[in-house]
């Protein structure tokens, strides 16, 4: 247990139900009033091979998995060593395992975790339909204390459509857990009294955070091709834009998903696509349309190993170079990160609002590591950003698309205005939108594009500023959370940091990034990449002190507070 | 967009720009110019209820030479950019125009699934079997033994693409030829393919006098097509697979059902935020 | 590869790795395998003559399944891929194989430009009528009314795709179904497809146990087409467009020429100076 | 006339035959011993709109065009303010036009040029089967002093296909223009006295040397998908390579001109493709997956105007973001840039030598200034650089292809190779190819990759570096001959400068770079483009003194070299 947290691993054959029980133990957390985040990995098979959850649950909010485990239940050893990198165990480690299972492979017993063989087989084919993840379930619920009468709730919803029996051997499953638990010897894991829920809380996804953020932007029509792992930000999409008056549709290729939704923005539709490396590679050169034309457009990179298909079901980093500066020509753009699971909801929200605000192009990076991962959160805040274009009024005269004013952003007229018609063009243009290749035109309207994006005021939204000690963390994305509590780590010790994590990477923001740094005279950068992508960037862009380090490491295995922690120790 | 009856109705000349076309002189794209105006004014559509969207390329010049909206965006994806809008604005008259290299050869995806998807956009393809704007290389529509271009010297070696038959295959449901050098025909075919709930393809053979200058015959060997517009696929497609690409008609109208989706709100948003509560 | 008399035959199993699928128990792409892999030895091909070109998908996986060379390039370029190594080295063997959103959707154009161009390629398209790997959306060839995934909730409402009208139209000139219920049958395909010169268009009926249950059905639905393979592109159309989709065999052989350039050297790379000297 | 050269502008109407007329005078002045570059201007009408002709002749090589031009050749005015950012004219200029082609435009007249109005026209008319723009040739014979009878051959073998009729009136026309002059009182603006031409030179386009430099450098196979200013490559390479045994395919699209090179080149033949900006975008998933596979390519991107369609017929350095940085994950690859029309060929070459030993995709950079200008060049020096493939010998063993060597270079099998049979993947993998997503694997691939860019030595051919001065020139590609051409005049008032220009873009080169900058205290950045993307590069990667300057510009109009020794005289 680190501090306030409980961490678990439970694993087993795909069959075996291993995801089923750890939403089961999440969402009982939640309801007995904990906060907590739920992780995944699977081996390649398709269906039926390996898989495993992490979970860490606590009294306080938790933003990223711990360094180690404190409870590993393994409900059989099927390629357990695949996840040998991932469920870091040690000497205070509790392994709950079968007794029939054969021994526990090499890599699992050199940790020196305290190996707990129990009659889990043996349990199971005693219920009648009895199933061992519900017996995996029980032996957790025992462990962590939570309340059985919670734990019986979530698994009667759980299970209720699928009929008493089964329902009733899922109970009894977790009693057996529950008493296998009481008689053994297992050093209990509690997890510490539960926080009053002030306001009810939420227990949802990165991608749908996501998703939600954009509706609440204000986007109405979404096209898009599957691609992992951004589905679920287009499954949940697809039912929930029906309901409040907008359409997903698929698409055949990634060509046509930002194509469509150029063309569903210049109709007047707030409009997204989400993907990942793959299919925004394939998306840049229209995404340069979009900039040429000012057309506003969202579109979500939900980031996962790279190069080329690369780790499709892992998380990394690495596509904020073709994020940033993937577009041929001088093609100025925005480029976002979310730097939490909630925190999706907030980027992608505030994302929808710069895109239609300044008739831009907004490109928001998430990672697999918070979009398939499941948070409880407290409900977030209403924001108010809502995406609002500037258009001109029915029955304009003299109307020119792409006038030169003086914020850069130029009235958009939308089909159905009379007096508004213009021709979108992603040929340089005159103001009119008449093709120019004139020297004057070309400047002017590359300068414009350029100016709305320099004069607009980003507030303080562009990044998180916590603490004021002269060792600052510059961060992005999924990398913030364990940093953050590195920090509180640090500050436990008496060492003093700042934590600067970036939500808004493209336009830099020079004077804001000086003052946040005004006062640190060591600069530790944090990304999940191989090549600094994100330390090249910064250096290319913003003064950095001398003094200065950076923790990179490409995917799969996620940052960890502790690597963090020990660089902040070792530099103090 | 409701008070129609009270608005003017335009003349064809209303519905062009007063930019001059960058196209060569004699270049069939400015019959295709004059009988998509002419079509509109018999529409009786106002200007800011259409959109004309193109790809890249001389034809794809086209919306700017209108006086409605419209979109150039880039090559071989206009499809796409009119799916979007006419799905997210089902109120709008959509006409997507453009050549046979952004339509068949880098275009081609979008094609077959626009012929399947059914969104009702009219989709005017004015073919003249060459690439244009990039100064004369062969496009998927031409001739197998054509040499004029320095990246195919001995021609192209690959029989050239049937667009109305790949069009029946992948589904169209309204299917039509025309030539630039019958303009007031052309207009004619265009006005029906606009008023055909769903995709229609319209090819329309427009000359290249610069890089295809041959194709000044056309103006001889192109005729109407023999047969009479049937609503049976396979006849459709015996009769495509044996034309001669020079006939024009409306050959093919069929009766699959159209993409439109609903955009009707049953709920608010804060609604939608139940599902996440514990 | 000129000795070919004095190399030993292999047999089916010498064609595949020792690496384990990721493919679910079931899955129809087994058969495939097995179907390929004894077409291989029927064919009595060397290993290092053989290439398996695939784009990405549960089917797309099979490349390393066997024991030839191949290349898992990306999702929807595999007949691209496939047309640069056979055009550069028309002395091997290329198969190119993958899924039908592999093939008709992300990779529509190559589909249509391949049966086009008629280089020597075989193309074995798995079709189950979804996305498999990422986990059950509808493909073009999955059924409009098919409301399993979370993308199309009702149903995709458009038509499904015709892989081999489609192909017809666009030119190919082998155009066979098969089924990977019927492992043998479908060897004996793919043994005649790869010995047919240019490129040759299978269609295999491959189930997706996991996100099209249905699909088991197979097993009684599908049937040997009740004709024989034709040679007129027209009585093929004819036939085609009336399909059912789940009828077996060769069903069009047509005669048009294969794309294949000469690399012979004329004269040395000095000689080509000549041009520019003043 | 500025210093040893020579600079004229031809314009007039579309088919008045301003380039033949410019075309036969450069070719006169090669035959007559100079050496010369002509680039050229045009409308937006696909034909028969205005068009002009730039040319600059003289005894020495000639890298770029000047600040002004020495005389101007109006054969009409159609349009010619269009020009006017290019056709730089003052005091000392001198414009001929046709007396009765009305009074010249507002700007031609502003800019101060003694106008020398002939009749023109008049003279044509009274020509039999006269051409304007055999007149505007015998025009410049007469004040450039070329010798009548070089002229004359040039005329004859240009003609001759047209009958005897065409090429005699065509002479007539040379005579006629030299007697207009001569009969005249403008000045006279006479070439030196020509070099010895100790070999033969060459006329050659940037295009056509950078396809020849592909060819000696192994290329066999091309796959590509015409585009503006690029087509120029393939239109030479596609006979050429059919005479060398090798093969062009016209592609469908840039997705699949990609991919048809990725696969000629696993089978053994070394692959190319050219394409501009948006052919770039569409490209860059694929060349993801040529890093991943470790295929070598190497990709040619003729740079125009951006963003978007952009202006495709002018000059800009914009595509260097995209070029760098435009591929998603961590994806190692070479970028080059030939700095002049002749290097298009050595760049060339040497990238394809880069791509086969290092298998790694290499995109070369050129622009539409240097591809679609000829230049007259001595015959380059035979380059040594041969692409050379490290292959496993027949019957190899336990081959593994992606093997991780010291060198991080692993002998790549190509079928046919018995034993070598391996599938190329761009999956993660492990050693022998087999998909992969462990860390352990990742980890190894990655480094794998970056280090064998990170060990190979590139030698002297990284980049120019030419004299020692404090004040040190950095620039690359096309803005190097102005840069040049700018520190010869500095040298000429006693200031003494550095040139720096970058070939090899990425991976940067940190060593050597400080070594060239040794004893420089201040950088000049020299680039064509909007968001001084070079200057950005520079400082990720590079340690730049403080004292530090950027001279960037978008196009069209090119870097000229008075404003390079502007800023250098203004900083001196
Ligand atoms: C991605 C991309 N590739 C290539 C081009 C170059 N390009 C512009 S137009 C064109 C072909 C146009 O041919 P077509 O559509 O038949 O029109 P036409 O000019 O014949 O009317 C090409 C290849 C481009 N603009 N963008
Ligand atoms: C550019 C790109 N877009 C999307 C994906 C995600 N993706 C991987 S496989 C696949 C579909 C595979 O379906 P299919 O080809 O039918 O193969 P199956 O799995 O059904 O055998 C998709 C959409 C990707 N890898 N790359
Ligand atoms: S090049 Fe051909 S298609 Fe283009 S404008 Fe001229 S005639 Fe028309
Ligand atoms: S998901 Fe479907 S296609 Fe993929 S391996 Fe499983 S059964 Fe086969
Ligand atoms: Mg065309
Ligand atoms: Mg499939």
């Amino acid at each position: 247990m680190s501090g306030d947290t409980v961490s678990i691993a439970i694993s087993g054959a795909g069959g075996a139900g291993v995801m089923t029980a750890a939403q089961m133990l999440l969402d009982a957390a939640a309801k007995a009033g904990f906060y907590g985040l739920m992780a995944r990995s699977s081996g390649p098979q398709i269906r039926g091979g390996e898989v495993a959850a992490f979970l860490r649950l606590g009294s306080r909010p938790v933003e990223c998995l711990d360094d180690r485990f404190d409870v590993m239940v393994a409900l059989d050893w099927l390629n357990v060593e695949r996840f040998a990198g991932e469920i870091v165990l040690d000497g205070a480690s509790v392994v709950l395992c079968d007794a029939d299972a054969g021994e526990a492979p090499e890599r699992i017993r050199a940790s020196g975790a305290q190996l707990v063989p129990l009659p889990l087989q043996e349990t199971v084919k005693n219920l009648p339909g009895g199933r061992m993840n519900m017996l995996g379930l029980g032996l957790l619920t025992g462990l962590t204390g939570l309340p059985e009468d919670v734990v019986g709730g979530v698994v009667a919803k759980g299970l209720k459509k699928r009929g008493q029996e089964v329902l009733d051997a899922g109970l009894a499953g977790v009693r057996a857990g529950m008493a296998l638990v009481a008689a053994s010897e297992v050093p209990a894991c509690r997890l510490g009294s539960s926080p009053p829920a002030v306001a009810p809380r939420w227990n949802i996804s990165g991608n749908e955070a996501a998703g939600l953020g954009c509706i609440r932007g204000g986007i109405r029509f979404v096209a898009a091709y599957p691609i992992t792992p951004a589905t679920e930000i287009l499954e949940w999409l697809a039912p929930s834009l029906e309901k409040v008056g907008g359409v997903l549709v698929q698409a055949e290729d990634e060509l046509a998903s930002i194509n469509m939704i150029i063309g569903g923005s210049f109709g007047g539709t707030p409009a997204l696509t989400a993907t990942s490396g793959p299919g925004l590679a394939l998306m840049m050169e229209s995404i340069g349309l979009a900039v040429a034309s000012e057309t506003p457009i969202v579109v979500i990179d939900v980031m996962r190993g790279g190069p080329s298909t690369g780790i499709p079901t892992k998380s990394e980093q690495s596509d904020l170079n073709i994020a940033l500066y993937g577009l041929h020509g001088d093609a100025p753009h925005i480029v976002t990160a979310a730097r939490s699971i909630a925190d999706c909801q907030f980027t992608a929200q505030w994302s929808v609002h710069l895109a239609e605000q300044l008739q831009v192009p907004v490109i928001v990076l998430t990672d697999q590591s918070l979009g398939q991962s499941r948070a409880i959160v407290d409900r977030p805040a209403d924001l108010a950003f809502i995406g609002r274009r500037e258009m001109p009024v029915a029955g304009v005269t003299g109307y020119q698309r792409y006038a030169l004013t003086a914020s850069g952003v130029s009235p958009m007229a939308i089909p159905g205005i009379p007096g508004g018609e213009y021709i979108a063009d992603g040929l340089e243009h005159a103001v009119s939108g008449r093709p120019s290749s004139g020297n004057e035109d070309h400047s002017a309207q590359l300068d414009k594009r350029a100016r709305k994006l320099e004069l607009f005021d980003y507030g303080d939204h562009w990044a998180d500023v916590e603490g004021d000690g002269p060792l600052a963390i510059v961060t992005l994305g999924s990398c913030s959370g364990p940093v953050r509590e590195a920090c509180a780590r640090a500050k436990a010790l008496g060492i003093a940091t700042r934590l600067i994590s970036l939500r808004l990477l493209a336009p830099a923001q020079e004077d804001r990034f000086a003052k946040a740094l005004e006062g640190a005279d060591r600069v530790l950068v944090v990304e999940q990449t191989h090549s600094k992508q994100f330390y090249r960037y910064l250096r290319a862009h913003y003064d950095l002190p001398r003094d200065l380090k950076v923790l990179s490491r490409p995917g799969p295995l996620p940052i960890r507070p502790g690597e963090v922690f020990d660089c902040i120790k070792a530099w103090s | 967009m409701t008070a129609l009856a009270q608005t003017p109705a335009l003349t064809a000349a209303a519905y062009k720009s007063d930019y001059r076309p960058v196209w060569c002189p004699g270049c069939g794209h400015y019959s295709v110019l004059s009988s998509l105006t002419k079509a509109l004014a018999e529409l009786g559509l106002q200007r800011e209820n259409v959109a004309v969207i193109s790809g890249i390329g001389c034809s794809s010049r086209i919306p700017a030479y209108t006086s409605v909206y419209g979109f150039h965006s880039v090559h071989g994806r206009a499809l796409p950019v009119a799916t979007g809008l006419k799905v997210a604005r089902p109120d709008l008259t959509v006409v997507v125009a453009g050549g046979d290299g952004d339509g068949y050869s880098i275009g081609g995806n979008h094609f077959l699934h626009a012929c399947r998807r059914n969104v009702d956009l009219t989709y005017l393809v004015m073919d003249n079997q060459v690439y244009g704007m990039t100064k004369g290389q062969a496009s998927p529509t031409t001739p197998a033994d054509w040499d004029r271009s320095k990246l195919t010297p001995h021609g192209t070696g690959v029989s050239p693409f049937h667009p109305l038959a790949v069009a029946l295959a992948a589904g169209a449901n309204f299917i039509a030829r025309c030539y630039a050098g019958d303009p007031n025909g052309t207009a004619r075919v265009i006005t029906e393919a606009v008023r055909h709930p769903g995709f229609s393809m319209v090819q329309i053979l427009s000359q290249c006098v610069t890089y295809q200058p041959s194709q000044k015959e056309w103006k001889t060997t192109v005729r109407k097509a023999d047969v009479t517009t049937t609503r049976d696929a396979v006849r459709a497609a015996r009769w495509l697979m044996a034309d001669d690409g020079l006939s024009t008609g409306v050959l093919y109208i069929g009766h699959r059902p159209i993409y439109r989706p609903e955009l009707q709100a049953s709920c608010s948003v804060d609604d939608l935020e139940s599902g996440f509560v514990v």
